[in-house]
């Protein structure tokens, strides 16, 4: 029977790869990310075992769906409910989807928070954005501000390359960023496209920005996926110096671009004190550390909450050329 | 006898004999894998065997397994159906759209099912008066009901359901018994019934077995497998309201890429994908055994990723294992 | 006679399928520069034979002997490369291909350095091959859109361009006009003259007397004999067939012809057929002749429903009737028993029952839930009726020889309690005992009152059974003519377009 | 010139055309020659992986694991890039196509030797070999400035102002032209689908064709995994997420039939081409992005009806005055 020792064997290496189950540790702390495999959100994995580590007597389980979906999460959840753990930190797919199991979990006794991208009030106690959501917004302005200044004229077209139409943070910044805009008057926003995410697609909405607005002087793209590619199609389409990428990426993930000239700033808040941060703030919910308005988070100092639970961490930190390569060995 | 054996009968002939005979081997079969992953679980997680555990467990494939009742008997007719996610969408935000107008929750599920009901007749008048492969077809119409919410919807969620719809994703009928899992236990009897035991499921395995003589024995094959295919969508806008009521919001993309994880449920279940045999036994055990092995990995914090190899190679293994076993006794014989 | 040593020749070849064994320790020679007739009735294992000897199956016991030595054909590759070719009973070709590479696949021709395929060459070769068949056909037409007569010529031009030293004709001539079988008859003279050894498969005396040298006769599997073709009689070759003397092989009965009841006026196919016209009576067995591929079996279709774009009137007892499926004809009365058993008359992986059961399952089980019991009543009644041959009616119908399964068929219509059957070739393949059967069926029905229309291509069991005759060539009807004047020449002239 | 008008390939020529003029009355810039060159080559890799596709479709199968051996097999060559700079391009490509044609080969067995369909076989091979991907990878991405300069730059080399890519993917089009056509195996790829019992008569191993179908699309398909890679700059899991579709949707409008036996090199690429251009073409003239995915959709249903139309059997004419009708 051969699947059945197949199976036995997947069971018993899991088992292993996750053996720290074992050492049953007084604090369980489920981080729950987007997917996996997303370069920000190992390094936030790497800030959390860093508080843990801290703490001593947590144990981090760090899990999420293969896709950026809400019901690969709902399921994930639901395992981590199933375990028991004392706080789920969980970075949304969609705001609202996850609310009723979030619900069912704090039901069950277990800390809800989420970070880095939000969960409608209802679902969670604390929500940590990396930074104010105005403070990203108004960053991202000021650096295709910066870029359309790069290219050697003040004025001039911007354009906008989301992830996908429903992710919440992106929504939300794109709406600040438009908020502030008028403050820059040399800036005109052209056109918000969509690239889900996906190279191939952000790759060719990038280019068709470009085709389209022909005065096109830097395209802000506030997900790493999105920058990434939009960096490669300016370098392939040989605009490199006419058309500036910005918006919020990873050091190690830009670092190259940076080099060929397609970036010239770029903003990302530190994904590992995120990480850290959101341990902190789960270990104190569990343990009654929190009150109505503030939450500690470690050597990160203390998060204010506002009225509807949320809170910001610190303020995006910009790379360009002179810093990139050093940050590029860290996250 | 005549001839050599058509590219059809040959895989036919490799993947099993008929529903009847079958029953006593690949049913049994799945079962013992079943119990072995059940024993397995237990072992492996201490929160395995805790009813209220296993009842949440559920949640995760009800709404999938929902759809692939009425999918087993499509394709026991030699028909497929890959745009069932994308129906279920669409049925999704209908009732989004409803529910914004101020409809009331009876109205809500009947839209829902109107909508699913709708885009399976468009399937199956498609597939039924062009003759064109279900296959193809539903290739298309996936892209098109999906693409139809992003018209619709956009960057935008549609979440002002009426109280009261979270019954249907979140209510308990009895203790831990949800109503998405009674309702799947009860429309699995139903399916049973309707596949094994009425004229509708005979004629059902007679057109996949040969739809030819089964046209020529009077039997109204179009309208048939028309009737099929709207079923099925009936099924996913049922699916689609325990789903957008367990969630709580419609977005486009809900439910994506959920037709892959159905049709595996199905063909686990002993379902022959060319048509002809499977029975509902095997799917309703199929659907407890994908449930049973991907929560016992997640108890395990086992990345999906890694439970869809699992996946994988046991849809491959369950599949050839008969296949090897019968060369293996052939060669001693 | 001086008989020279054998090209190829067979030796104690058995094989076996599941419930059947088509061949039983059976040889056979074949002679270069001579034609070997192979004789024997549907389901004596002719077409078994030639598939062994090409390569498609293998025997599950004797050996094979080519120019003395043992060969094995494990492949029809192997075969081919010994040059033993055959022009089989159904063409299996290629519709969306060329005509050349009908001819060629499998054994291209290629530039001798690249390797590349050299369609110039082929394109000469195959227009040089049909050209010498007298078969006008651009070898650049698809096959597709040539007609049934010129796919068998393609066949057979396919057959001739291997270098072949051993050619097996499988009743080639069933689909062929007046004029292709004078064309056949030369190929086979060329044939033989260039040393080739011959096997041909035929029901038709005339054709074997004519151009046979030896005989080889099969029965139900087994071998009977062999010998020079001067040296016996036709009734000497029948008995050795059947087993015994002809006139009992029809036991066609006396019956009092009744009323109209089909009313057949300028039933006409865009493509099929064209203006048909016959009547059918209560009692009666209209027999329908002609060649394969000459509209029979359309026509029968298109009373049964299945073909649509029909103009012309058909009545059923006076009614005007427009039948567009199956299902609406089965419930007016008209039931079919088509020629393809396996692909169209029943569902071979369902059991005996259900089977018979399926084209009223409403009727039986009314309230749409199954009740097996009342099901299997039913197909008790009929399958003991017509003597259907199976442990239990739960048996699967693929498990059961082809005679049986022809019956569970004609069960299966006759549960329905129909006006008119009509069935396709109904003997088509089945053994001796079946066959009287079904014949002796036929006139049970009648005597009943049932009318009953018969497609056959053989031309014993038409003329034995029908009480008329109408003989169709290229989707018109030629002849029609009743039971005192039948006569096999006029028959088969009008069939083969004689008559024009 | 009737017949030409009647071909397949001229009308979805036509429609193309016609689609390029109507875009161009929205945008006149897409037309221009050096936009137009860019689609193609933008499109290179979906025509490579749609015509590997028709090979498999060919001979009644399906290859549902193409996008998942692009990322796989891209994954790897990304790694061995990154981790030995020095190892020269062609030997990563190679290590690339081997694997790829590997992975094709472990499909093509399951349908020749144990028979199961390609539709099962694939769907599970679909998931194990993304799997591996992240297993390998343990989620990670190789990012640009981790691969060398020539591992990204080689193929966006211009020669005589046309790009690797596109000089890629029209090399593989020659090839799998003269495979098909030139070739005793590509033409019992074409035999085995259209009558599987007429080949094994002819003595085709149907089987057999199968096999190298798969072979030779998963050879591809590696191939695609490093032009992808070095395309986008960047190597995840997710790579080419959903692409199978796109490229099965390539053949079916191209009239590559499900049912196999029928398909040409050229509809093949004109179909994959046409959804290049509705790719590249619909963010240009503005079309807001949410109506993609019904455009795409739509486009697949009419083609599978224009195709089945044009497909629908001929009965065999029987009669005189319908052959000469038809003449």
């Amino acid at each position: 029977m051969a699947l059945k020792k197949l199976l036995a064997t997947a069971i018993v290496t899991a088992t292993m790869t996750t053996a720290g189950i074992a050492n049953a540790a007084d604090t369980r702390v489920g981080l729950v990310v987007k997917a996996l495999g997303i370069g920000f959100f190992e390094a936030a994995a790497e800030g959390a075992q860093e508080a843990a580590k801290e703490l001593g007597d947590v144990e981090v389980i760090y899990t999420g769906p293969t896709t950026t979906t809400a019901e690969g999460q709902i399921e994930v959840i639901n395992s981590l409910i199933a375990q028991k753990v004392d706080a789920i930190a969980v970075s949304a797919n969609d705001q609202d989807a996850l609310v009723p199991i979030l619900k069912k979990a704090q039901q069950r006794g277990i800390k809800v928070m989420s970070w880095d991208s939000g969960v409608a009030p209802d679902g969670r106690q604390v929500h940590l954005n990396p930074s104010s959501n105005a403070l990203i917004g108004e960053m991202n302005i000021k650096l295709a501000s910066d870029a359309v200044k790069a290219t050697g004229s003040d004025s001039g077209e911007i354009a906008i390359l989301s992830a996908t139409p429903t992710a919440t943070n992106q929504n939300i910044w794109i709406e600040e960023m438009k908020k502030v805009l008028p403050n820059y008057a040399g800036l005109t926003l052209v056109d918000t496209v969509y690239g889900d995410d996906l190279a191939d697609k952000s790759y060719r909405e990038a280019v068709a920005l470009m085709k389209n607005h022909p005065n096109l002087k830097a395209i802000v793209a506030p997900t790493t996926v999105g920058i990434l590619a939009a960096a490669q199609a300016v370098q392939d389409e040989g605009k490199i110096g006419q058309v500036y990428v910005t918006g919020l990426g990873l050091p190690s993930e830009l670092a190259g671009h940076v080099d060929s000239g397609a970036i010239k700033s770029f903003a990302i808040w530190n994904p590992i004190d995120l990480g850290y941060s959101a341990t902190m703030i789960s270990y104190n919910l569990v343990k009654g550390n929190a009150s109505d308005s503030e939450v500690g988070m470690g050597r990160m100092g203390t998060a204010k909450l506002d009225a509807d639970g949320s809170a910001a961490m610190a303020e995006p930190f910009i790379y360009d050329a002179s810093n990139v390569h050093k940050f590029a060995e860290i996250f | 006898m005549d001839g050599i054996m058509s590219q059809t009968t040959q895989a036919k002939a490799t993947t099993g004999v008929s529903w009847t005979s079958r029953f006593k081997t690949w049913e049994a079969f799945l079962l013992l894998i079943t119990a072995a992953v059940f024993v397995l679980n237990t072992l492996a997680s201490p929160y395995f065997l805790d009813p209220w555990n296993l009842s949440d467990a559920t949640f995760n494939f009800t709404e999938k397994a929902v759809v692939a009742l009425p999918l087993a008997l499509l394709i026991i007719c030699r028909e497929i159906d890959l745009s069932v996610a994308s129906i279920i969408a669409l049925c999704s935000v209908v009732m989004g759209l409803l529910a914004e107008a101020g409809f009331s929750i009876p109205l809500l599920v009947l839209g829902s099912l109107i909508a699913g009901t709708l885009c399976g007749l468009l399937n199956g008048v498609l597939v039924t008066r062009f003759d064109i492969p279900s296959i193809v077809v539903t290739i298309g119409t996936m892209s098109l009901f999906r693409g139809i919410t992003y018209i619709i919807l956009g960057d935008t969620a549609l979440k002002s359901y009426p109280s009261g719809f979270e019954y249907f994703g979140q209510g308990y009928v009895y203790w831990v018994f949800s109503f998405e899992f009674v309702s799947f236990l009860v429309l699995a009897a139903v399916f049973y019934f309707l596949l094994h035991r009425t004229n509708f499921g005979r004629r059902t395995y007679a057109i996949g077995n040969n739809p030819t003589a089964a046209f020529y024995s009077g039997i109204n094959v179009a309208r048939h497998r028309l009737i099929l295919f709207c079923l099925v969508g009936l099924f996913c806008g049922l699916a689609s309201v325990m789903l957008t009521s367990r969630l709580g919001s419609t977005r486009p993309t809900i439910a994506l890429g959920w037709e892959l994880s159905i049709i595996t449920m199905v063909v686990l279940g002993g379902v022959n994908i060319l048509g002809g045999s499977g029975t509902i036994s095997g799917v309703v055990i199929a659907v407890f055994l994908m449930g049973m092995v991907t929560f016992g990995l997640g108890l395990l914090n086992v990345p999906g990723i890694v439970m869809s190899i699992i996946i994988g190679l046991m849809l491959i293994a369950v599949i050839a294992m008969p296949i090897l076993l019968r060369r293996f006794k052939q060669r001693r014989s | 006679m001086h008989q020279p040593t054998p090209l190829l020749e067979l030796r104690g070849i058995s094989k076996t399928f599941p419930g059947v064994k088509a061949l039983d320790n059976v040889q056979l020679s074949l002679y270069p520069g001579r034609v070997t007739a192979l004789i024997g009735e549907n389901g004596a294992g002719k077409s078994t034979l030639v598939k062994t000897m090409t390569g498609i199956y293998q025997a599950d016991a004797g050996d094979i002997l080519f120019d003395g030595c043992r060969v094995h054909l494990s492949s029809p590759e192997d075969a081919r490369a010994l040059g033993v070719t055959a022009i089989h009973q159904e063409t299996v070709l290629f519709d969306e291909l060329s005509v050349t590479e009908n001819i060629f696949a499998g054994h291209y021709l290629k530039k001798p350095k690249t390797g590349a395929l050299d369609w110039k060459r082929m394109h000469e070769r195959a227009r040089e091959i049909l050209l010498d068949i007298e078969a006008p056909i651009d070898p650049k037409t698809r096959l597709k859109q040539l007609s049934i007569g010129q796919r068998h010529m393609v066949a057979i031009a396919r057959a001739l361009s291997f270098d072949a030293r051993v050619v097996i004709l499988d009743e080639p001539t069933a689909a062929l006009s007046h004029h292709e079988i004078e064309e056949l008859y030369e190929i086979v003279e060329r044939l033989k003259a260039q040393g080739c050894a011959i096997m041909f498969i035929s029901h038709k005396f005339d054709e074997i007397f004519r151009i046979a040298d030896y005989f080889t006769v099969f029965r139900d599997g087994q071998y009977i004999g062999q010998g020079g073709i001067e040296e016996v009689s036709e009734e000497e070759l029948v008995r050795m067939m059947v087993g015994r003397t002809v006139d009992q092989v029809f036991p066609k009965s006396e019956v009092d012809v009744g009323a109209v009841v089909l009313s057949v006026k300028n039933l006409s196919h865009p493509t099929e057929f064209d203006n048909i016209s016959f009547d059918l009576r209560r009692g009666e067995i209209l027999g329908f002749y002609g060649l394969v591929g000459a509209g029979r079996t359309e026509l029968m279709q298109a009373l049964f429903g299945v073909s649509k774009q029909i103009t012309g009137e058909v009545r059923l007892k006076g009614k005007l009737l427009k039948v567009s499926s199956p299902a609406e004809a089965i419930s007016e009365g008209i039931v079919y028993v088509p020629e393809e058993r396996q692909a169209q008359g029943t569902i071979l992986e369902l059991p005996i029952f259900q089977n018979i059961g399926l084209p009223q399952l409403s009727t039986i089980n009314s309230s749409g839930i199954l009740s097996t019991k009342a099901e299997y009543e039913v197909a008790d009644r009929y399958a003991t009726r017509l003597r259907v041959k199976a442990p239990t009616w739960h048996e699967k119908v693929e498990n059961l020889s082809g005679g049986n399964q022809q019956k569970v068929v004609i069960a299966k219509w006759l549960a329905t309690k129909p006006e008119v059957i009509i069935l396709d070739e109904p003997t088509k393949g089945i053994d001796i005992g079946s066959k009287a059967a079904v014949h002796e069926f036929m006139s049970e029905l009648v005597q009943e009152g049932l009318a009953v229309i018969m497609v056959s291509s053989e031309l014993p069991e038409v003329m034995g059974m029908s009480d008329r005759i109408v003989v169709m060539h290229e989707g018109l009807s030629v002849a029609e003519l009743n039971r005192a004047d039948f006569s096999a020449e006029a028959i088969v002239s009008a069939a083969t377009g004689g008559g024009h | 010139m009737a017949n030409l008008l009647k071909n397949r390939e001229t009308q979805l020529a036509a429609v193309i055309v016609l689609m390029l003029v109507l875009i161009a009355f929205v945008n006149p810039d897409f037309i221009a020659p050096s936009n137009l060159l860019s689609v193609y080559t933008e499109s290179s890799i979906l025509i490579i992986l749609a015509l590997a596709q028709m090979l498999v479709v060919l001979t009644r199968c399906i290859d549902l694991s193409v996008a998942a051996n692009v990322a796989l097999t891209g994954m790897v060559v990304a790694m061995i890039n990154s981790q030995y700079p020095e190892l020269t391009l062609p030997l990563v490509i190679a290590a690339g196509v081997v694997l790829g044609t590997l992975l094709g080969m472990i499909n093509g067995l399951m349908v020749w030797k144990l028979g199961i369909p390609a539709i099962v076989v694939t769907l599970g091979t679909m998931s194990i070999y993304r799997g591996i991907v992240f297993l390998i990878s343990n989620g990670e991405w190789v990012n640009s400035h981790e691969m060398s300069l020539a591992f990204i730059n080689t193929p966006r080399t211009e020669i005589f102002g046309v790009q690797g890519f596109a000089i890629i993917s029209l090399l593989i089009i020659a090839a799998i032209y003269i495979f098909t056509e030139k070739r005793p195996l590509g033409r019992e790829m074409y035999a085995a689908g259209n009558s599987p019992t007429a080949a094994f008569y002819t003595g085709i191993d149907v089987g057999r064709t199968q096999f190298w179908a798969f072979t030779i699309s998963g050879m591809l398909s590696g191939l695609c995994g490093y032009l992808w890679i070095s395309r986008y700059a960047v190597a995840y899991v997710d790579v080419a997420l959903g692409f199978e579709l796109q490229v099965v949707a390539a053949c079916v409008i191209g009239g590559v039939s499900i049912m196999g036996g029928i398909g040409t090199v050229l509809g093949c690429v004109l179909g994959a081409l046409f959804l290049g251009v509705i790719n590249n073409a619909l963010p240009v003239i503005g079309i807001s992005p949410f109506w993609q995915m019904a455009i795409s959709g739509s486009v697949i249903v009419i083609a599978v009806i224009a195709n089945s139309r044009a497909e629908r059997k001929v009965g065999r004419i029987i009669l005189r005055k319908a052959t000469l009708a038809r003449g």
